[in-house]
C-alpha cells in the first residue's frame, strides 16, 4: 500500500484534528504546521505509527519571519520515509521573545548538531537539548547572526581595511 | 677483548681511529644520500621526480637540508626538561653509530707488515653486542618523546618503547637458529662461514624474514612507524625538535637503517662476500680485494636500504594492537619454531 | 686487583641501594635500589669468581672451570631480577591504577 | 599512620590523558577539533568542534542572486563541487519550473559522476595515506587530475568550477573534452585496479579498517547517516534512485552496500560506487553521442527569462540586450515558494532547501550538509577504539571541512 | 698506576657518583638515567675482570630490557615529580644514618678478613668467555637452568594476571 | 561564447615589500665571508623550505595537486611536509580562515622556528575572497605578516608553484642577520608578537 | 533494511590463508610500486614546462579593445553587479570630444580596478559583460608579495593596442582569430 500525502494528511486530522493545519502540497512535498506545545507529539507519531514511519530526519533548521508578529521564528523539518520514499515538511512557529521549542533529540540523534547549529543562527532554544551551545560560531558571539536584522557582515569589524581592496 | 688492550700500540690505535674516522663519515655520508634516495625513490615509484633543483639531479638536496636546518632556531619547550631534551637526539645519535664498529666491512687488507681488518673491533660476541646497543637504542625515543612534554610525543615514546623492546625477542630468537650453524658470535667468523659454506638465508630463509621483519620494527620503518606515524601522532616522538637536534632524530634513523642493513648482510648475506668468487684464489692486489668486498658490502647494503625505502613507499602501517599481536603471537612463535626446526635438523644432520 | 677494592665497591654500592630503599618513598625507585643492591651483589660475585680462578691457577690447577659458578650465580640473579622486575612492575602499575599513586606510605591500607 | 590514610587533595589525578587532535592535526582534512580522551590508547571519549572554516553561506546566500549562488556551493564540498553545482542549479529549476532537455540531463550525469568519482576517490586513497601508505594516494590523484582538465574544457576552472547555469551549461562540450573523457575512461580503471589491488585484500588495510568504526543500519539512520555512509550500513538508500533527478532513471546502475558499517565496508562501498559511476558515464557518453544535428547542440533549456542569452545576440539585438540587463540585474520573476531539493552528492543527500519570497535573492536558503549531519556521530563511532581507528574513521567518513562547517 | 687500575678507579668513582645520584634525584626519570649510567659502570667492571658474557648480557638485561620497563612504566603515570614533600627529613636522616653504620659494621668486619690478601684476576681468565659459562649451563647447572625458564614464564604469566584489567 | 582574446601579457611589477628588503650587502666590517655565508644559507634554505600546510579548504585540495605527481613540489625540496610547525620553514595558509581559526594561525607561527615565512595562497587566506561576512577574517595578514600572496581561489598549482618560488627568491636573498634586526621586530611586534 | 531492487552487498570475504599472511599482497603492492618506478613520471616541470590552459581557462582579467584600438568598455557596472566577491571598482566617464579614437562608447570606465586577491576568478562579469569588454584570460594571476600589488588597473588589464603595438596584440590574442570586422550598431 503505498503512502500518498493524502493519508498522511488524514491520519494526521485523525490524530491531533484541528491543531495540525495549513496543510499544502509545495513542488509535491506536504508541509503543514502545528503549535510548538506539541512538536514532539507530533514527531512522535509520525515517527511511531506503522503506517506513516518517518523515521529518517533529514533536515531541521530555522527561519526567520520578522515581519509575523508573534510568530517570527519558525522551526522546519523535513522527515523522510524511506520504505515508501516519501517526504513531509513540518514546521512549528515560535515568538522571537521567548524561543522555546521542545528537542527532538531523544527521538533523532541527528537533531543535536542540527538543533544546535539552529540555535546558534536564531536563537531557538530548545528545550531539554542535552548540550545547546554555540557550534559553528565562536562562544563569545553575543548575537544571532541569521536574524534578518543582524547584517551579513559584522558592522563593528575592525579586521577589514578597505584601502587592501582598492575601494579606498 | 683483553689481547688488544695489550697488544695496542700506537699504530694500531692510529689505524683504528682512522677506521672508526672513516667509518662515522661513512655513516654520515650513506644518511645523508639516503634521505635523498628515499626522497628520489619515493617520487620515482609515485611518478614524479623528486627533488631535482638543488644541484643537478638534486644531489646537493642533502646539503641543503643540512645547511638549512644548522642556521634554524633551536627551540627547547619552556616547560620540558632542558637536561633530558638535549639528551634525547644525543643518545639517538650515538647508539647508531656505535653499533657500526663491530661489522666487517671488508675483507682484512694482509699487507706485508701488518694486517688491516676492515673492522673496528672484531669481539668475540660481535653480534651481542649489535643486541646490547640496540636494546639501548629505545632510550633516544623514550626520552625526546618525554620530555618534550607533549602529549603526543609522550605516546609515542610510549609505542616506541614497547614496539622496540617487543621486536628485539624475535630478532635475538630468529637468529639464534644462525648461531647454530655458524657456531660462532663473531661477526667475522660468521662472514667467513657463509664463505665456505654458502649464505645462511639460503638454510634461514624464515629467520631471515623474521630478522628483517623485526629490523623494520627496530628502526621505526613502515609498516611499524609507529613512534612518528604522520598521521596520527604528528611525527610523534620528534614532534618538538626543530633545528639540528631534528637533523640529529632524522640521521639516527637512516643510520639505523644503513647498519641494521649491514648487519643483516652479514648475518644472512655472506657480508663482504663475493657470490660465486672464491676470495682465497684472489691472486692480485690484496688492497683491491679489500675494496672490491668492500664494494660488494656496500652493494648488498644498498640493496636493503633500497628495501627499506621501497617496502616504506608501498604499504600503510600496522595498528599498536596489531603491532603487538604480529611481534608477541606471531613472530616470537614463528622464530621459536624455526630455531626448534632448525636446531633438529642440525642435529640429525651430524649424526 | 686486590679483591679488597671490589668488596668495598660492592659494599658501597649496596649501602648506597640499602639507604635509597629506607629514605625514598616512590615505589619505582625502591624497586630501583633493589635492582641496585643486587647488582652490588653481582659485581661481587663475579669478582670472587675470578678470585677463585686466579687461585686455581696459582695453584697449577689447568682448570678453566675454577670459579665458574660465581658467574652463573650472577647469570641466575639477573634472571630471577628480571622475572622479579615483571611481576614488582605490573604490582606497581595496578597499585597506580587503583590508588592513583606510587607513594609506597599508601600502600599501609590494604583496602580502600 | 592514620595521617597517610587520608589522599591529599588533588592526587588523584584521572587516568585518563586528553589529547587534543587538531584544529592542525594532519589527519583532521580540513579543520576540525577532536578532544578525546585516552586510556591509554583506547578512546573513551570524543568531544569534537567545528566551525573553524564557517563562512556564514547562508546568510551570503540571502545577499546573492540565483545565479551567484553557484560560486557559494562550489566551495560547499570542494572535492565535488560540480555536483553541488548541478544540484543547486536543479532546485532553482524546480523553483521556476524549467524543464531541461535531456542532452543537458546527461551532460549533466556525466559531470556529476565524475565529481562523485573525484570525492570517493580522494576519500578512498586519503584512507590509504591515514593508515600509512602514500603512494596509492598519488597513483589516483592523477587521475582526479584528469578530471580537473575534462571540468577545465568543460568551464575553464578545475576545483571550484561555477559550472552550469540554470538551465543548462554556460556552453557547450567541446571535442577536447569529449577526447579526454575518452581517455579517462579508458585508463581510469586500470589504475582503479591497481589501486584495488594495493589496498582491498592487503591484509594490514583490512585489519586497520575491518570493524572500526562500524555502525547498525538503525543507528546509522537514527544519526541521519546519508549516502556511502548509510549503504556501508546496510541501507540501499540512494537520492538517485529513490527521487531520480536529472534523467537517472534512464541508467542501469547497482547500488554497492555493506554489512557492518565499518571503515572496510565504507571504502568498499566507495569503490564499488567509483565503478558504477564509470559505468554510467560510459552508458551517458553514449546517449550523449546519439544526439545528431542541432540536437547535439543543446546545451541549455530554451528560458529566455533565466538563461543569458548568446553574446553575439547581446551585441547585436535589442531584445536579447534587454533580457541580459534584466537577468543580470535580477529583474526577472522568481516565483515565491518553498522547495526542497535532493541530489546525491559526495557524502550524502546533499540538500536545498529554498525559501523564495519572489525576490532576486533567496529569502533562506539552508543547505542540508550530509557532513555536518554525520559527524555527530562519530564520538559513537570510535568510542573504545584506538587512537589510530579513530584517525581511519575520520578519513573513512569523508569529512569535508567547507560542508560541515558551511 | 697501571691503566688496568685507571680504569677501575674511573668506573668505581662512576658507579658510585651514579648510584648515589639514583638515589638523590627528585625526578624518578633522572633516577632512572643514573642507575642505567650504574649499570654500564659495572658492565665496565665485568669487562675489566673478563666476564664478557656478563657484561653484554648486564647491558642487554639490565639496561636494555628493565630499566626500559622502569621508564616505560614511570612514563605510563606521568610522574614528573615526587609527591609534593618527598620524604620526610627524619627518615632521610634515619635511613641514612642506619645505612652508614651497616656500612661502618660491615666494613670494620671485613677490614681485617683473610680476603685481604687474594685479588681477583683482571684482563684475562677464559672462565667469563661464552664458551665455558656454556658449557657449565647445559651440563652441570642444566636443571638450575630449566627451572629458571619456568620461573620466567610463570613471572610472564603472573605480570599479564596481575596486569589484566579487573 | 567564444573568447577573442587568450592572454594578459602585462607583467605586473613585483610588489617588494618593504619590511622585507634584505640588509645593504657586505654590511659593515663583515665583509667578504659574512655576504658568501648569507648567500650560501640562503641557497641551503631556498632549497630545503619544509611546508607547513595549514590547509583548510578549497586551496588544501589543490594543494594536494601541488604535492602530486603532476606538478610535485618535492622538486624544489619541499616534499616532506611536516605538520609540527617546529620543523617547518613555511607556514602555507591554504583556504579560509575564520574568526574562530584565527588564533590558531597565531598560535602556529609562534610555534615555528626562525626563519619563518608565510604564504597566503587563495582569496580568502589572502582577503577573504567572497567571503566578506561576520565569521571570517578578512585576509590572515591580520594575525600573521605574510610574505607572499597567490592569489586565486583556489589558485593552479601552477599558481601555487609560483608562490613557492617567490618565496625562494626571498629567501635566497634574505641576510641571516634579518630575523634579529629591528625592522623585523618592528614588524612583530605590530602583530602583538613577543 | 532493503528498499530497492538494486542493492548488492559488496565483496567482504574473509581472508584466504594466502592473504592472511601478510606477504602475498605486499609483494602484489611492492610489484606495483616497483613497476612505476621504471614508468614515464607524469611530473610537468612547472617554470620550465608549462602546461597549456584550456581555452575557456579562466585567469587574468584582460580589457578589450577593438579593432581600432578603442576600449569597449561602457562603464555600465554589469560586471560590478555580477562580481560575487565585489572586487570590481570602477569610476565612469563621459567621453570628451576628440576621445572618439580612445573609446568606443559614449561613457568609459575613467577608473577600472579588479583586485586580483578577491576576485574569484568566476567567470560572470565576462558573462555578465554587454560590450564585449572584459575577458577572463588563459594566464593565471602570479603571485605577488604585498598587497597593494594585486589591485589591477586599467593599464594592467587593457590588451595592447592593435595598431600602435600590433605585436603584443596579436601576442595576446593567442591563437584566436584577429577580430574579424565585427558589426556594431552603435
Amino acid at each position: 500500500m503505498s503512502l500518498t500525502n493524502e493519508i498522511i494528511q488524514q491520519r494526521l486530522t485523525e490524530k491531533f484534528g484541528e491543531q495540525v493545519s495549513e496543510f499544502s502540497t509545495s513542488y509535491g512535498m506536504l508541509q503543514f504546521e502545528a503549535p510548538k506545545e506539541i512538536n514532539l507529539k507530533v514527531l512522535n507519531f509520525l515517527y511511531d505509527d506503522a503506517q506513516l514511519g518517518f523515521i529518517f530526519l533529514t533536515d531541521l533548521t530555522g527561519v526567520h519571519y520578522p515581519d509575523q508578529k508573534g510568530r517570527e521564528l519558525a522551526v522546519v523539518y523535513h522527515l523522510h520515509n524511506l520504505k515508501e520514499n516519501i517526504r513531509l515538511r513540518f514546521k512549528v512557529f515560535t515568538g522571537v521573545d521567548q524561543p522555546d521549542v521542545y528537542t527532538a533529540t531523544g527521538l533523532f540523534s541527528s537533531a543535536n548538531w542540527m538543533e544546535r547549529e539552529t540555535y546558534d543562527f536564531y536563537g531557538i532554544n530548545f528545550v531539554g537539548h542535552p548540550n545547546l551551545k554555540r557550534i559553528l560560531n565562536v562562544d563569545e558571539m553575543d548575537y544571532f547572526p541569521l536574524r534578518k536584522e543582524f547584517p551579513l557582515e559584522d558592522q563593528t569589524r575592525i579586521d577589514k581595511d578597505d584601502e587592501m581592496f582598492g575601494r579606498g | 677483548m683483553n689481547q688488544y688492550l695489550i697488544a695496542m700500540d700506537s699504530w694500531y690505535i692510529l689505524e683504528k681511529l682512522i677506521l672508526i674516522g672513516a667509518l662515522i663519515g661513512l655513516s654520515f655520508f650513506i644518511a645523508m644520500y639516503t634521505t635523498l634516495a628515499e626522497r628520489k625513490i619515493a617520487g620515482w615509484m609515485q611518478d614524479r621526480m623528486g627533488p631535482n633543483r638543488a644541484g643537478p639531479f638534486g644531489i646537493f638536496q642533502p646539503l641543503a637540508d643540512g645547511g638549512k636546518l644548522f642556521f634554524k632556531e633551536e627551540i627547547t619547550p619552556t616547560s620540558s626538561n632542558r637536561f633530558l631534551f638535549l639528551l634525547g637526539p644525543a643518545l639517538a645519535m650515538i647508539v647508531a653509530l656505535i653499533t657500526s664498529t663491530v661489522i666487517p666491512w671488508g675483507a682484512s687488507y694482509v699487507g706485508e707488515t701488518r694486517t688491516v681488518a676492515l673492522q673496528v673491533a672484531d669481539v668475540d660476541m660481535g653480534i651481542l653486542i649489535v643486541f646490547g646497543i640496540v636494546s639501548v637504542g629505545v632510550y633516544g625515543i623514550m626520552i625526546g618523546g618525554w620530555a618534550s612534554n607533549n602529549k603526543f610525543s609522550l605516546l609515542a615514546a610510549i609505542r616506541g618503547a614497547s614496539q622496540m623492546v617487543s621486536y628485539e625477542l624475535p630478532m635475538g630468537l630468529s637468529l639464534i637458529a644462525v648461531l647454530f650453524m655458524t657456531g660462532s658470535l663473531k661477526m667475522s667468523a660468521m662472514v667467513e662461514y657463509q664463505m665456505q659454506h654458502g649464505w645462511n638465508v639460503l638454510y634461514q630463509p624464515l629467520g631471515f624474514l623474521i630478522f628483517f621483519v623485526c629490523a623494520l620494527a627496530e628502526c621505526n620503518r613502515t609498516p611499524f612507524d609507529l613512534p612518528e606515524a604522520e598521521n596520527e601522532l604528528n611525527f610523534g616522538y620528534h614532534q618538538e625538535y626543530s633545528s639540528m637536534k631534528l637533523g640529529f632524530y632524522l640521521f639516527a634513523e637512516y643510520i639505523n637503517m644503513f647498519v641494521s642493513s649491514a648487519v643483516m648482510a652479514t648475518l644472512f648475506f655472506g657480508g663482504y662476500d663475493i657470490p660465486f668468487f672464491d676470495e682465497t684464489a684472489w691472486q692480485g692486489s690484496a688492497l683491491v680485494l679489500s675494496a672490491l668486498t668492500f664494494a660488494v658490502m656496500m652493494a648488498k647494503v644498498s640493496f636493503f636500504l633500497f628495501l627499506f625505502i621501497w617496502i616504506r613507499w608501498t604499504i600503510p602501517r600496522f595498528r599498536y594492537d596489531q603491532l603487538m599481536n604480529l611481534g608477541w603471537k606471531k613472530l616470537i612463535p614463528l622464530a621459536l619454531i624455526n630455531m626448534l626446526i632448525s636446531a633438529a635438523l642440525l642435529l640429525f644432520l651430524n649424526k | 686487583m686486590p679483591i679488597n677494592y671490589y668488596l668495598f665497591l660492592s659494599l658501597a654500592l649496596f649501602t648506597i641501594g640499602m639507604v635509597g630503599v629506607l629514605t625514598r618513598r616512590n615505589a619505582i625507585i625502591i624497586f630501583m635500589c633493589i635492582e641496585l643492591m643486587l647488582n652490588a651483589v653481582n659485581l661481587l660475585l663475579v669478582a670472587f669468581s675470578k678470585m677463585h680462578y686466579q687461585a686455581a691457577l696459582e695453584a697449577g690447577q689447568l682448570a678453566t672451570q675454577a670459579g665458574v659458578e660465581g658467574q652463573l650465580f650472577v647469570f641466575f640473579i639477573m634472571v630471577v631480577a628480571a622475572a622479579e622486575v615483571s611481576v614488582g612492575l605490573a604490582i606497581i602499575v595496578m597499585m597506580y591504577r587503583n590508588i592513583h599513586s606510587v607513594d609506597i606510605n599508601f600502600l599501609n591500607r590494604l583496602k580502600h | 599512620m592514620s595521617e597517610h590514610i587520608k589522599l591529599p587533595e588533588g592526587s588523584i589525578e584521572k587516568t585518563t590523558t586528553t589529547l587534543n587532535l587538531g584544529p592542525t592535526h594532519p589527519a583532521t582534512h580540513g579543520v576540525m577539533q577532536n578532544i578525546l580522551e585516552l586510556d591509554g590508547e583506547r578512546i573513551v571519549s570524543a568531544d569534537q568542534t567545528i566551525g573553524y572554516i564557517h563562512r556564514a553561506f547562508e546568510k551570503l546566500a540571502e545577499r546573492r542572486p540565483l545565479a551567484q549562488i553557484t560560486t557559494l556551493t562550489d566551495r560547499l564540498n570542494y572535492c565535488s563541487s560540480p555536483l553541488n553545482n548541478m544540484g543547486w542549479h536543479m532546485t532553482c529549476e524546480k523553483l521556476l519550473g524549467i524543464t531541461t532537455p535531456k542532452r543537458v540531463d546527461y551532460l549533466r550525469v556525466i559531470v556529476m559522476e565524475l565529481a562523485r568519482i573525484a570525492d570517493h576517490l580522494i576519500c578512498n586513497s586519503i584512507m590509504g595515506v591515514d593508515a600509512g601508505a602514500y603512494t596509492g594516494f598519488l597513483y589516483v590523484m592523477q587521475y582526479r587530475e584528469l578530471i580537473y582538465e575534462i571540468y577545465e574544457e568543460i568551464c575553464g576552472a578545475r576545483l571550484t568550477t561555477n559550472m552550469g547555469r540554470i538551465g543548462g551549461f554556460e556552453r557547450n562540450f567541446n571535442d577536447i573534452a569529449f577526447q579526454k573523457l575518452e581517455k579517462f575512461l579508458d585508463e581510469y580503471p586500470k589504475a582503479l585496479k591497481e589501486f584495488e589491488n594495493m589496498f582491498q585484500r592487503n591484509r594490514i588495510f583490512m585489519d586497520r579498517t575491518m570493524g572500526v568504526g562500524g555502525i547498525s543500519a538503525e543507528r546509522a539512520l537514527n544519526y541521519g547517516f546519508t549516502g556511502p555512509n548509510l549503504r556501508a550500513a546496510g541501507v540501499d538508500y540512494d537520492v538517485r534512485v529513490h527521487a531520480p533527478y536529472s534523467s537517472y532513471q534512464d541508467f542501469e546502475f547497482i547500488i554497492p552496500v555493506g554489512s557492518t558499517g565499518d571503515s572496510y565496508d565504507r571504502w568498499l562501498v566507495r569503490e564499488q560506487e567509483m565503478w558504477q559511476s564509470l559505468s554510467i558515464i560510459r552508458q551517458a557518453y553514449q546517449k550523449v553521442q546519439a544526439f545528431t544535428g542541432a540536437e547535439a547542440e543543446v546545451y541549455h533549456a530554451d528560458v529566455p527569462e533565466y538563461y543569458l542569452p548568446a553574446k553575439q545576440d547581446v551585441y547585436t539585438k535589442m531584445e536579447a540586450l534587454i533580457y541580459h540587463f534584466k537577468i543580470i540585474m535580477g529583474e526577472t520573476d522568481i516565483p515565491a515558494g518553498e522547495v526542497y531539493h535532493a541530489v546525491e552528492g559526495g557524502n550524502g543527500e546533499l540538500g536545498f532547501y529554498l525559501i523564495s519570497d519572489g525576490g532576486r535573492a533567496p529569502y533562506r536558503l539552508h543547505f542540508r550538509r550530509p557532513c555536518f549531519i554525520y559527524y555527530q556521530a562519530f564520538e559513537e563511532l570510535v568510542k573504545g577504539a584506538m587512537l589510530s581507528d579513530a584517525i581511519i574513521t575520520m578519513s573513512s567518513l569523508n569529512l569535508i571541512a567547507g560542508e560541515m562547517d558551511a | 698506576m697501571s691503566i688496568v687500575q685507571i680504569l677501575f678507579w674511573v668506573l668505581a668513582v662512576m658507579a658510585l657518583f651514579s648510584a648515589l645520584m639514583v638515589i638523590t634525584s627528585k625526578n624518578p626519570v633522572y633516577s632512572v638515567l643514573w642507575l642505567i649510567v650504574t649499570f654500564f659502570a659495572i658492565s665496565g667492571h665485568y669487562i675489566l675482570l673478563n666476564a664478557q658474557f656478563l657484561a653484554v648480557v648486564n647491558i642487554i638485561v639490565y639496561a636494555g630490557a628493565i630499566m626500559v620497563l622502569f621508564l616505560f612504566v614511570i612514563m605510563l603515570m606521568n610522574a614528573r615529580q615526587e609527591g609534593a614533600s618527598g620524604s620526610k627529613r627524619w627518615v632521610t636522616l634515619a635511613g641514612t644514618v642506619s645505612g652508614g653504620i651497616f656500612l661502618l659494621v660491615l666494613v670494620a668486619a671485613l677490614k681485617d678478613s683473610e680476603l685481604k690478601t687474594r685479588s681477583a684476576m683482571v684482563m684475562d681468565g677464559q672462565v667469563g668467555l661464552i664458551k665455558v659459562l656454556g658449557n657449565e649451563l647445559f651440563t652441570r647447572y642444566v636443571i638450575p637452568f630449566e627451572i629458571s625458564s619456568i620461573l620466567f614464564l610463570s613471572a610472564m604469566v603472573g605480570a599479564v594476571v596481575i596486569g589484566k584489567k579487573d | 561564447m567564444s573568447r577573442p582574446v587568450s592572454y594578459n601579457l602585462i607583467q605586473k611589477p613585483l610588489e617588494a615589500d618593504i619590511s622585507m628588503a634584505p640588509m645593504p650587502d657586505g654590511h659593515q666590517g663583515e665583509g667578504f665571508f659574512a655576504t658568501s655565508l648569507d648567500s650560501v644559507i640562503g641557497l641551503a634554505r631556498k632549497n630545503s623550505i619544509w611546508p607547513l600546510p595549514f590547509a583548510t579548504s578549497c586551496c588544501g585540495i589543490e594543494f594536494m595537486a601541488t604535492m602530486g605527481s603532476h606538478y610535485d613540489l618535492a622538486r624544489f625540496g619541499s616534499e616532506r611536509v611536516g605538520f609540527s610547525p617546529r620543523q617547518c620553514d613555511l607556514l602555507m595558509v591554504m583556504g579560509t580562515i575564520a574568526k574562530k581559526m584565527g588564533p590558531v594561525v597565531k598560535q602556529v607561527y609562534l610555534q615555528m622556528a626562525e626563519p619563518r615565512w608565510v604564504i597566503a595562497v587563495g582569496a580568502c587566506a589572502s582577503s577573504g575572497g567572497i567571503f566578506d561576512t561576520y565569521s571570517v577574517l578578512q585576509g590572515i595578514d591580520q594575525v600573521v605578516p605574510v610574505d607572499v600572496y597567490v592569489p586565486g581561489c583556489p589558485p593552479r598549482p601552477e599558481a601555487i608553484i609560483d608562490g613557492v618560488l617567490r618565496i625562494q627568491d626571498l629567501v635566497g636573498k634574505e641576510s641571516l642577520r634579518r630575523r634579529n634586526s629591528e625592522n623585523y621586530k618592528l614588524l612583530l611586534e605590530s602583530y602583538g608578537i613577543q | 533494511m532493503q528498499l530497492t531492487q538494486r542493492a548488492k552487498s559488496v565483496d567482504r570475504q574473509p581472508l584466504t590463508w594466502l592473504e592472511s599472511i601478510y606477504l602475498w599482497n605486499i609483494l602484489k603492492g611492492m610489484a606495483i610500486t616497483l613497476r612505476h618506478m621504471f614508468m614515464k613520471k607524469a611530473t610537468i616541470q612547472y617554470p620550465e614546462q608549462q602546461r597549456t590552459f584550456s581555452k575557456v581557462f579562466r585567469g587574468l582579467h584582460v580589457l578589450n579593445r577593438d579593432e581600432a584600438g578603442r576600449e569597449n568598455c561602457t562603464a555600465c557596472g554589469l560586471c560590478a553587479v555580477a562580481c560575487p566577491a565585489e572586487a570590481i571598482t570602477m569610476e565612469a566617464a563621459e567621453r570628451q570630444p576628440g576621445e572618439e579614437q580612445l573609446y568606443r562608447e559614449e561613457k568609459y570606465a575613467a577608473k577600472y580596478e579588479i583586485n586580483m586577491l578577491r576576485c574569484i576568478f568566476c567567470g560572470l562579469c565576462e558573462e555578465a559583460c554587454p560590450k564585449d569588454a572584459i575577458y577572463l584570460s588563459q594566464t593565471f594571476a602570479p603571485a605577488n608579495y604585498a598587497r597593494k600589488g594585486f589591485i589591477y588597473s586599467k593599464d594592467e588589464l587593457l590588451i595592447p593596442h592593435p595598431i600602435t603595438d600590433r605585436e603584443a596584440y596579436v601576442k595576446a590574442l593567442g591563437d584566436r582569430q584577429p577580430p574579424h570586422s565585427t558589426t556594431h550598431t552603435n
